[in-house]
């Protein structure tokens, strides 16, 4: 059985070997420092514990563990604000029509425009999990799971909710978008941008990028295809997230050309679907799966369970889901069928 | 005698034969009957100051007195843009530094430029086969700034030329083909056909508008750029010795370099000197080399005209012309004319020419 | 009694003098000169045909008449593609984000991109009413009867439908933004530049328009106050097209930077809610009011009607209301309640 | 005697006098110990040849011999953006013209550039007040030129001097109040301080990225454009007297032009001859008025010195050099020289100097 809970200062040993085995490809996930991953972890202490300051600059870390062996197993995130009080980089697609009235020309020319419009939008990241996880409903419970969160602490969220997908990048480890964009102006294969990204404050960002649009059809013949084109590892999680109600906007990422999707937060179907309910206790271990969270800021838990009857106001679940969450008949909690 | 000369309508169908010789390099003179009758018409008016005098065409022919056949042309612009909106790339640097990560990257950009607009332009040069050779280009060119010269309020005080862009046998440009392929539809001799007959409100439209930046482009179209086409060379390196410079701007389609210079820079401007004519009976001798002939140009507007001579005519404060070449020139004794060598550094006193107001 | 139908040929006379006295400030609404006026009729003649050609550049436009009088009290439109075949110009609101890390300081900078993103939208257009009309059912029924005509020809329109509300313009024919920007490169007053966008082609506003985005911060202080504003005027059809599921996005017009509001096609409440009914006849002329449109193509009319009696696929509505919309019982309507 | 000479450590108090008296026109001087000392490190590096050429900034003292104070500075930065980026605006012409409504306008427009990466600037002239007059501020400046003409090969054929644009008596500027203040949090003294320190990663966090259209500015923004402070007037003058003209970029914060040439047309260059050093017991005439003065300068890189001395000195092929002045110009017997007029058109024969290689 899973559960996912903040993260603390006592993971920082397994997620450490857990990120240097699970995000050799997307080092931006998770930092491989131990320095740099400390302070994260620290950041998510204080952001559960709900020390946001004024402008909501929380950022939260969640882990999978195995109830039974205590493993850690997955990680995901959400900063509350996209960017952390820095701007937020994506390239907008635009198309402008080049035409001509007098030769009967007509073109449609795309082009990608810097854009910052994301900002301070609440973004999903840092979801990592071990490969053979992928597609199961732990994988399900740790997505999920922060959609949970947010419900129970939706005024520490923004009205819009967005996740950046991993784009195309081929099993040599190049990346067509950024070879053709980027790595141009960076000077820096793709692995260390990223990890740049991480790391550094957004300065370099600025400071290198391109300040005018790009007209995409100057961009090679692959990043052309890669543009808005999540990676195919990324399947299972993309059709979850749609089913939570996310599509893809005009927003792609300006290192790898992933689409950015984007929901209204109180759209989503885990905030808008989940209910408020008294738990009780059930001597059945059987029923529907629920998705199932309970306590506030640190104390948040989530799991699955079966739900063995559903009350107008209360949900009977085994006594050893009230374990796992860390609560008591009578407790608040807060569910949706899986 | 080979005389430079306005260029009148008897000169059509010569002019349109070179036209049609030169082929589709040379947009600023289509092989159109009617559009270059309308140049003829322009330059007619140009130089009778029928016209205003930002809107003239300033078209010379050389005639070979013995036909009386025109077998070269070359042009000023009074001004460009204003009629049409006059494009060119600016070859500019962008500069991208992190310190933090020690990066430091320079992107090649172009940037549309709209900058040479009101400036005078020389153009238009051609030759006939059969004439090319024997200093007629350089008289064909360079008679041009003599003309300049004594008419300055009609110009601006920068000049500027276009030199043809890299292109392969088949017209094909490299920089057409990684850019401006991309946003006109059409080939590039169709554009440049367009462009040259002075409809240019599809490039308004059609142009991308945003920088393009070369780390972009592959390497054989950025690698055009600034370049001029191997039968434009020679013309390049005449206009490098009279003083003119790349000045970072580049044809939008096919990537040739302007070049500009101001008139005080020009080399035969600033060797220009003035003589008093006598005539003299001693027929000129025919074969004399370059190197050691001068241009000799009367200094009216209306009836302007320009020939070369041996400078052994040339004396302290006189020149010698032979009866014949006076008439033609439309001078006579005790007229000014003006000198200037024939070829680089050709041999002439330093001795500034101040033209009497 | 009121009803909306096709404009026809027999029109142009009060029309062109309908226009002449009401659509003086904004001239590109409806040509004042006969030979346009008629060139566009007759295309919207030709578009309530059903002669599109490929590409659906279909312009309708209905009239506002009067049952008893036959006056005509006012015109609205369709373009079934916005721009018609030629790009349609907006410029679209963006922001970006001026940071420096080292110095503290965050400035969100915005600026206008021209886009022809809503090029090939449907374009509700052309909306003039007579003064003493304006707020009342009539207004009303003018402008919703566009919608459930495209309810009833949902293949001729396309999957987004917008609407340019006029901005800011002052009672002395000024108008802050195009004073503050589009004055300056088109070098005309805003009168002239409204009446060629609406009757020449729109190669002078390629030739004319800045090429590069403009920055916000740059206007005036009163153009920045209108950008994005609808006239004061336009308070009562703002208020019925929000009703209807239209909202303001981020494009807004080039001349007068009024708003450019947006809606899915399917979406609009009229379009969502109206159902088809079969017509029957009923004595009474009492009954909720109803907006009910019969009749294909050129033979589209629509008007209000009280409804005696709803049954499940049919409805009964007054004689005259039959007549009005040529129908006889049995004849399939289209409507929803007021 | 006054004397140039490098820049050294000795000189910091003198230095960050005279930065503090010029006050806030002067960012690439800014009066701050810790940074003029920098720069004095450089400059030593520079002259003894101990950093990469590209690198290097040449920093001139005047010295007064009789008290060994630095009463002036001048310099010359080998190559800029190199270590951080460098700005300017291109002032550029934007065209949109409509055939058919005949409508054409003209939008002067500022597009951001880094044209100037990795070209020679002369910069950082400072004199103190009591030494103004008498052509010490020509010394200071035109030294310089002799100096980029013996040793070209450590700079970019073309040269450039940014010239400090207008301001009030307040320090205010209308282009940075129309323009900058919008996207710069801070007064206009404390974005030129901070560029001025070499941070300029500020500036392209903060500068708006897309052209600037300047009808959309009010027109005291758009006067300014390209205008130089009244005080700055005369280094103007006296840099368009070297061949030195506007190159249509400007200041990114000021509207300040950026005059260029190339090494090739200064004025003192052309003007500059060579002559054999005799030394002389007569002592130097003390009141020699400006125009009949010539600079003259040793050959050394590493111990560079310059100084003025009168026509008079000046013979064929020689020049007669008092003791004093021989050991000051650490020079003897034999030497070469160069010499330049100290004012324009001075007295020198025209006779390019070719240095012996």
């Amino acid at each position: 059985m899973w559960l996912v809970r903040p993260v603390t200062a006592e993971d920082i040993e397994p997620i450490l070997t857990f990120a240097e085995t699970h995000t050799r490809a997307l080092p931006s996930t998770l930092p491989h420092e131990r320095e740099a991953l400390a302070g994260r972890i620290k950041e998510s202490c204080a952001a559960f514990a709900g020390e946001h300051g004024a402008k909501h600059l929380a950022r939260f870390l969640f882990v999978l563990e195995h109830v039974d062996s205590h493993e850690i197993k997955g990680v995901a995130g959400i900063d509350a604000r996209a960017g952390n009080g820095q701007p937020f980089y994506n390239y907008r697609r635009d198309e402008l029509i080049h035409a001509s009235h007098e030769l009967g020309i007509s073109r449609r020319v795309e082009a990608l425009y810097p854009s910052h419009s994301l900002t301070d939008c609440t973004l999903l990241c840092a979801l990592v999990i071990v490969e053979e996880l992928r597609g199961t409903q732990a994988f399900e419970l740790l997505s999920r799971a922060r959609l949970l969160f947010i419900a129970g602490h939706r005024e520490w969220f923004a009205a819009r909710t967005v996740v950046e997908l991993q784009g195309i990048q081929h099993s040599d480890g190049s990346v067509p978008f950024w070879d053709s964009l980027g790595r141009h102006f960076f000077n820096m294969d793709f692995a260390t941008a990223d990890r740049h990204s991480a790391q550094l404050s957004k300065t370099f960002i600025a400071e290198l990028m391109p300040p005018n649009p790009i007209y995409v059809t100057l961009l090679s013949e692959a990043a052309q295809q890669a543009l808005g084109v999540a990676h195919p590892a990324t399947a299972g999680n993309l059709q979850l997230l749609q089913r939570e109600g996310f599509g893809a906007g005009p927003y792609v990422d300006i290192f790898d050309g992933g689409p950015v999707l984007e929901a209204r937060t109180d759209s989503l179907h885990s905030v808008a679907v989940s209910r408020r309910k008294i738990l009780r206790g059930s001597a059945d271990a059987d029923g529907p799966l629920w998705l199932l969270a309970a306590g506030e800021g640190s104390h948040f838990r989530c799991t699955l369970t079966p739900v063995g009857e559903m009350l107008d106001a209360a949900l009977k679940v085994p006594i050893d889901t009230w374990r796992r969450l860390g609560g008591d008949t009578g407790d608040s909690v807060r569910g949706l069928p899986l | 005698m080979l005389l430079i000369r306005p260029l009148v309508d008897r000169d059509l169908d010569a002019l349109y034969a070179m036209a049609e010789q030169a082929g589709k390099g040379l947009t600023s003179l289509p092989a159109d009957r009617g559009l270059l009758q309308q140049k003829i018409d322009l330059a007619g008016n140009s130089f009778n100051q029928r016209c205003a005098p930002e809107a003239a065409l300033y078209l010379f022919a050389l005639e070979d007195t013995a036909t009386g056949q025109a077998v070269g042309i070359s042009g000023i612009q009074a001004r460009v843009g204003r009629d049409e909106v006059f494009y060119n790339y600016r070859l500019s640097v962008t500069v991208n530094a992190s310190r933090e990560l020690g990066v430091h990257v320079r992107t090649p950009t172009l940037q549309l430029s709209n900058d040479m607009t009101d400036v005078s332009e020389i153009c238009s040069l051609l030759l006939a086969d059969t004439y090319k050779g024997g200093g007629n280009g350089l008289l064909l060119s360079r008679c041009r700034f003599l003309f300049l010269d004594d008419f300055r309020e009609q110009f601006s005080e920068k000049i500027f030329a276009e030199m043809r862009g890299v292109s392969d046998t088949e017209g094909n440009n490299p920089l057409w083909d990684a850019l401006g392929s991309k946003f006109f539809d059409m080939a590039f001799s169709e554009a440049d056909r367009l462009s040259g007959m002075g409809n240019k409100s599809f490039i308004a439209e059609l142009m991308p508008k945003y920088p393009i930046y070369l780390s972009m482009l592959p390497s054989s179209a950025r690698s055009v750029i600034g370049c001029v086409h191997a039968n434009t060379a020679p013309a390049l390196n005449m206009l490098q010795a009279e003083g003119f410079n790349f000045n970072g701007l580049v044809d939008i389609f096919d990537g040739g370099p302007v070049v500009e210079t101001f008139i005080d820079n020009i080399r035969t401007v600033r060797e220009t000197v003035g003589r008093t004519v006598t005539i003299t009976d001693t027929p000129v001798a025919a074969d004399v080399p370059v190197t050691e002939r001068v241009i000799v140009a009367n200094r009216s507007m209306q009836h302007f005209r320009a020939t070369t001579l041996p400078l052994t005519c040339v004396n302290a404060d006189t020149i010698e012309l032979p009866q014949d070449v006076a008439a033609a020139l439309q001078v006579q004794a005790g007229d000014t004319v003006r000198l200037a060598p024939l070829k680089d550094s050709g041999p002439l006193p330093r001795q500034s020419f101040k033209a009497p107001q």
